[in-house]
């Protein structure tokens, strides 16, 4: 329910806005516009695809599989923003799911907090965490910016699982169901659903913060850090704060990871998953906000699809991700977009 | 009171004493050029004047606030800003994007308001775009604002830099070769650009190597060489200084400067 | 409005997956999740060769009751998530009837509310006590538990005298999985731990941590719980500090690769383990010695590689299985699960199986033979 | 006073192995900026292809050899039909193209060789050495031995030959080499073969210690990916430095600290080691020219 939170308020602010504005046709038009140049239009495909896709789904396994892809297009989402926006890799972002999926699992079972409550506090968990080692880490570039979110993300993997007692150790650990109002959450569809959604809003609030003066200034940074310093730019407080908000995306996504599967193992917070989080981003296209969702829809396709080839499944996805990213190098959607379309993404 | 005052700047790069010494007032309202052979330290000192490299020694003034340990972005926030040689284009941003983030420090919304898109961001946003097309307008790119700014041609990303710098309403403007692979033409343009910021009381700094542009436009002019001073005064003052024509117009420019002279 | 061309690409590309994805066969169908690659493909390698092999046999002889068996494998990579997906996709897609194999115990864990949603049984090849403890209605599985090995070779140390023993483990599943049981059962059996000591299961170098066993005072016996590459690196670090001690090993390193790894450093250390390592030395008289010579044959003709007790726990798991429906009479999922819960003296690799309401394993602790490698063979201890 | 020794030859093993690993990303950085994640899958190749064109009856000298032999050729491969087409993009999608190399060879070796573990007999025997009561195996001396002799070599190529030179005016800048008349795409992707050399020559000498499978250079790639940053990327003998510094700070966590969070010392040294010196102890500043 908190998570509507933020989607209805959007929706009551429009409608707000709108009536303000009053029905004309030339204000409509310029709403439009407006709308365009936030870049809000981009989602109407997602919505309708959204909509369309249970229509052919045939079995609660279709819906399991788009729900994953929206799960990981929000975890993609929040690692584009720091990579694709700010310019800034992260190989530890992983991390930041166990987080969020062990508040899940850890806060009902040991201390009796209330599942959603222990979402959100994952979240916060998550932006603390994010907040308290950002600082230090985002002065590394490149490389060695990468080395340090590495190390961060194996660093919470070894705790998740040494601490057997709070984790169940290597094993995993049982993940409490999500109640709201008595309706427990279960079953792929009811999942879609929500994941669906989430995902929309979290492409919605991103997109707000990409067309924002904060959201300006991280662009800024990506391109030259020297002139958006000299133009006022408080580029270490700027980067720091799109490590936060990536962290708190990303953290949600695992959260959400450990309340779908009712079960969590320490490879969430793995170093493979962190890497397959940067090549969701990059697959798709850095910077782009639908790219995050087709990355992860590759990435979560790709493995149900290639079982076809049983044995060279691994040779058969190392060709796809080397030939995408040779062939399509800027990432999915813009390569795909320049190409049909002539327009940014 | 003068704009912008510097004190003894120096600073080595491996031994090598890139900024030695390097004293110079700049009064307010003016154009105050600095000129000097290559590798004469023209950059390095906008570097440690706008705080992206740190003197040895000395100080920086602006307004007669002393501003010497100041990171750029705080010095921005002073009202100092630059332009740079090496082009530092927002190149994934749109022309008005570019200039829109030279707005910054104007802008006022917090992080929560950016991410929910509320009214003020809204309101903002309208108020930084129309303030950005202003500064474009002045440089001439009002036409290319929605254009992706990697798609513009050279001469142009120069002036988007100068409207980007302008943008953030500096009290001093340091521009780094604006002319610099311009053509005589777009070189007068330059000219008039740099005539409106300073009869719109802004100071300019300027270091530039095309000499017509400078002896016309600056008020006073700076002579380095090695990194240290070597002459300061008024156009005419420098056109005639026997030892700035030594060391730096060499002889074929003393006859050109005479010549500009007679 | 490129970017509603991307995306409608994007979805027609995932319709297109989804298309190709749908079954066409009408023959009963069982599933199988294992970690063919991945951390504990050493697991699931066998596993996968196993249930191929005898599927094709059982099919070979008119399959059960005249319905031939086909065999979906799909691989997890060791991952829970993945694991819990293809599960997803055995049960609503292919319509399977049962599962066999779930190759670790977070695999298995995080498949179970899969099946037991859905009412189908699972015979799970993950270690754990956790997975049919407590008692799931629809889950059951073949491989002894970790607890049941420690408690083999504390039996042993009882008998030899020893009751002062350190720990070296993997930071692994399995390793901390055991660590965690032998520590819970070693008072009952009146043996003390005075050392306990990690290693990563990747690491190349554990002489630190033996090095600190080795400077504990008291030490009888050591006892090392892992699988994979780590054990046979411990066993030849052992070896290189010279250690005095005798050295124990785990269930998790019964196959042959273990000996190959450690050369002769194996030599001495002790495990327990199913019958089917030591198949040709049972005495003629033991009733598992058909079940289990006839499985080893036809897994090494077959795959020309040693024959594990991995490979030994889907073995068993599919022939419970069969039973189970040819006793049923159908492959009705509810008359099939009764039917493996009343799995009774059925002789496989592992051991005897004594299924019940309140055990879905049905082994004892007579199913595990000590053994001891005497000159890089498996050895009976007597 | 033992115990101090044999954590020190823990360490030494331990980080010789990660040294050896590490020196081969050097190479490559050196001549294309790109950090090749699939440089593990190169040890690993060297590894397997020794095992098993040794199972296959090859004496194993020729067989390492040949193995070797192979692992260039696979690297000049992943040059010319990976790397070249995409040499205008930009590191992160280049480090993704590595990436997705790296589960491909991968894939590839599940399917050529098996999933199995396999070891190679060690070059100088397997009797531990004894000294002031702590053991060291000869094979990590022999390890040891191998990451010197490649770095002194790798420093004296890069230093003292034309080809170095052309190597590090292509790092300084890539169109002015060209310029000059240097065939990039020659010095490049022969940067990239010997890389791959080093590794498989890595690959078969820590085989003995490490054991090897299809899948074991990951991890491996991993460790001297962290040994090259806590050195200085770029840097031979930064990479010797950190990956030995890297193993005794494992050996010495496992010994004083606790085992369970060995891993977790040796980052969070590398972490604060960063954040003193943000290029790494060898690691050269660069100036940012605006």
């Amino acid at each position: 329910m908190s998570m509507l939170a933020p989607l209805e308020r959007f929706r009551l602010l429009q409608r707000r806005r709108l009536a303000a504005a009053g029905a004309s046709k030339s204000i409509l038009l310029d709403r439009f516009r407006l709308l365009r140049r936030r870049r809000l239009i981009s989602l109407v495909p997602i919505v309708a695809i959204v909509i369309i896709l249970p229509l052919l789904f045939s079995s609660a396994y279709y819906y399991r599989v788009a729900a994953l892809v929206f799960l990981f297009g929000i975890a993609a989402l929040g690692l584009n923003l720091l990579m694709g926006f700010a310019g800034q890799v992260s190989l530890g972002h992983a991390g930041f799911m166990g987080i969020g999926a062990y508040a899940v699992a850890i806060g009902p079972t040991a201390f009796g907090i209330p599942p959603v409550l222990s979402f959100i506090l994952g979240a916060l968990l998550s932006a603390l965490v994010a907040f308290v080692v950002g600082r230090p880490i985002l002065r590394l570039k490149e490389h060695y910016l990468a080395v340090a979110t590495l190390g961060f993300g194996i660093l919470l993997a070894i705790v998740f699982t040494n601490e057997a007692n709070w984790t169940g150790g290597p094993d995993g650990m049982a993940v409490p169901q999500l109640i709201l109002f008595n309706w427990p959450l279960r079953g792929a569809a009811v999942w879609y659903w929500i994941l669906a959604v989430s995902f929309l809003v979290g492409a919605v609030i991103a997109l707000n913060l990409i067309n924002s003066p904060t959201g300006r200034a991280l662009r800024a940074i990506h391109d030259s850090e020297v002139a958006a310093r000299v133009l006022g730019i408080d580029v270490a407080q700027k980067k720091l704060m799109i490590f936060v908000i990536s962290a708190v995306y990303t953290s949600i996504a695992g959260s959400y990871l450990a309340l779908l599967d009712g079960y969590i193992t320490p490879q969430i917070s793995g170093f493979l998953r962190s890497i397959e989080l940067v090549a969701m981003v990059v697959l798709g296209g850095m910077g782009s906000v639908a790219g995050s969702l087709v990355g992860a829809a590759v990435l979560v396709i790709l493995p149900q699809a290639l079982t076809l080839f049983d044995e060279y499944e691994h040779v058969v996805l190392g060709l796809i991700v080397m030939g995408v990213m040779i062939f399509l190098r800027a990432g999915i959607v813009p390569s795909l977009a320049a190409a049909f379309g002539g327009g940014r993404s | 009171m003068s704009a912008l005052s510097a004190e003894r700047l120096s600073v080595a790069f491996g031994g090598v004493r890139a900024v030695d010494g390097v004293s110079f007032d700049v009064a307010a309202g003016i154009v105050f050029s600095i000129i000097g052979p290559n590798g004469a330290g023209k950059t390095t000192l906008f570097n440690l004047i706008s705080g992206l490299c740190r003197s040895h020694d000395g100080g920086v003034w602006l307004c007669g606030e002393d501003v010497t340990a100041l990171a750029p972005e705080d010095l921005a926030r002073r009202g100092l800003s630059r332009t740079f040689q090496n082009l530092q284009i927002f190149s994934h941003l749109t022309v008005i994007e570019n200039v829109m983030v030279g707005r910054h420090r104007h802008e006022a919304t917090g992080i929560l308001a950016d991410l929910l898109h509320l009214p003020a961001v809204a309101r903002q946003n309208r108020g930084t775009r129309k303030a950005a097309a202003e500064a474009l307008g002045r440089v001439g790119l009002g036409d290319a604002a929605e254009r992706s700014a990697s798609g513009l041609a050279y001469g142009h990303l120069k002036r988007l830099e100068i409207a980007r710098a302008l943008a953030s309403e500096p009290k001093v403007l340091l521009l780094d070769e604006p002319a610099a692979g311009c053509n005589p033409v777009e070189t007068r343009e330059i000219e008039a650009i740099i005539r409106g910021i300073v009869a719109d009381g802004v100071t300019v700094v300027l270091v530039e190597h095309d000499m017509r542009l400078v002896m016309n436009v600056s008020d006073r002019i700076h002579v380095l060489a090695n990194g240290r001073t070597l002459a300061e005064g008024t156009a005419v003052e420098i056109r005639t200084n026997a030892a700035v024509i030594e060391a730096y117009l060499g002889v074929r420019g003393a006859r050109e400067a005479a010549g500009a002279v007679g | 409005m490129a970017n509603f061309r991307v995306a409608a690409a994007f979805a027609a590309v995932g319709l297109a997956t989804a298309l190709l994805a749908c079954p066409a066969s009408a023959q009963v169908k069982i599933g199988s999740v294992l970690s063919v690659t991945g951390p504990a493909s050493f697991l699931g390698e066998p596993e996968k060769e196993t249930l191929k092999i005898y599927v094709d046999k059982i099919n070979a002889k008119g399959g059960i009751d005249g319905q031939k068996l086909q065999l979906i494998i799909y691989d997890d990579g060791g991952n829970a998530n993945a694991a819990r997906t293809f599960a997803t996709r055995l049960v609503e897609q292919d319509k399977v009837v049962a599962m066999v194999g779930g190759a670790t115990t977070g695999t298995s864990m995080a498949e179970i509310p899969v099946f037991q949603d859905a009412q189908i049984p699972f015979i799970s090849l993950g270690g754990s006590i956790r997975i049919i403890q407590p008692v799931k209605k629809w889950v059951f599985k073949t491989p002894h538990t970790d607890r049941m090995a420690c408690e083999k070779i504390f039996a042993d140390l009882k008998k030899r005298k020893l009751t002062k023993v350190a720990l070296i483990s993997g930071t692994d599943a399995f390793g901390k999985s055991m660590r965690d049981q032998c520590i819970a059962v070693a008072p009952k059996a009146g043996i003390t731990i005075v050392h306990v000591e990690n290693y990563g299961p990747h690491d190349s170098d554990m002489t630190p941590q033996l090095t600190k066993i080795k400077a504990t005072p008291g030490v009888q016996a050591v006892i090392n719980t892992g699988f994979g590459q780590g054990p046979a690196i411990v066993t030849r670090d052992y070896r290189q500090l010279g250690i005095p001690y005798p050295l124990y090993q785990s269930h998790g390193v019964a196959s042959k690769q273990f000996i190959k790894l450690a050369g002769p450093a194996a030599n001495g250390v002790r495990l327990p383990a199913a019958a089917l390592l030591v198949a040709d030395q049972l005495p003629d008289s033991d009733p598992q010695k058909p079940v289990v010579v006839a499985y080893k044959k036809t897994f090494e003709a077959k795959t020309g590689k040693p024959v594990s007790t991995f490979g030994g726990h889907a073995y068993d798991a599919l022939m419970i299985f069969a039973a189970a429906a040819k006793r049923a009479g159908s492959f009705d999922k509810a008359k099939v699960r009764d039917q493996i819960e009343k799995t009774k003296g059925f002789i496989g690799t592992g051991g005897t199986f004594n299924m019940s309401p309140t055990n879905h394993l049905g082994l004892d602790l007579s199913a595990f033979r000590m053994l001891e490698i005497k000159d890089g063979e498996w050895t009976l201890v007597h | 006073m033992a115990e101090f020794l044999q954590f020190v030859f823990s360490g030494i093993t331990v980080g010789a192995i990660y040294a050896l690993v590490a020196i081969g990303f050097t190479l490559i950085y050196n001549a294309s900026d790109v950090v090749n994640f699939a440089q593990g899958e190169f040890v690993m190749l060297g590894a397997m292809g020794t095992v098993f064109l040794g199972h296959a009856g090859v004496p194993l000298l020729l067989a390492g050899v040949v193995a070797v032999l192979i692992t260039t050729v696979v690297g000049l491969a992943l040059y010319r039909w990976a790397i070249v087409p995409a040499r205008e993009a930009d590191a992160v999608t280049l480090i993704i193209i590595t990436i997705g190399a790296s589960i491909f060879l991968r894939g590839v070796a599940e399917v050529v060789f098996d999933k199995g573990f396999h070891s190679l007999p060690a070059l100088l025997g397997s009797n531990p050495i004894r000294l002031g009561g702590a053991t060291i195996l000869p094979q990590s001396l022999v390890v040891l031995a191998g990451a010197f002799f490649i770095m002194v070599l790798l420093w004296a190529f890069i230093d003292r030959t034309l080809f170095g030179k052309a190597v590090r005016a292509i790092a300084a800048n890539r169109v002015a080499a060209r310029l000059v008349g240097i065939n990039t795409r020659i010095v490049v992707g022969a940067s990239f073969a010997l890389s791959a050399a080093i590794g498989a020559i890595a690959g078969i000498l820590i085989t003995p210690i490490t054991l090897t499978s299809y899948n074991g250079g990951t991890l491996l790639a991993l460790k001297g990916f962290a040994a090259i940053m806590l050195g200085g990327i770029g840097s031979a003998v930064g990479a010797v430095v950190g990956g030995i510094l890297l193993g005794l700070l494992e050996a010495f966590a496992a010994g004083y600290v606790s085992a369970s969070y060995k891993d977790a010392v040796g980052f969070l040294v590398i972490l604060a080691v960063l954040f003193v010196m943000p290029r790494g102890l060898f690691g050269k500043a660069t100036v940012e020219r605006v």
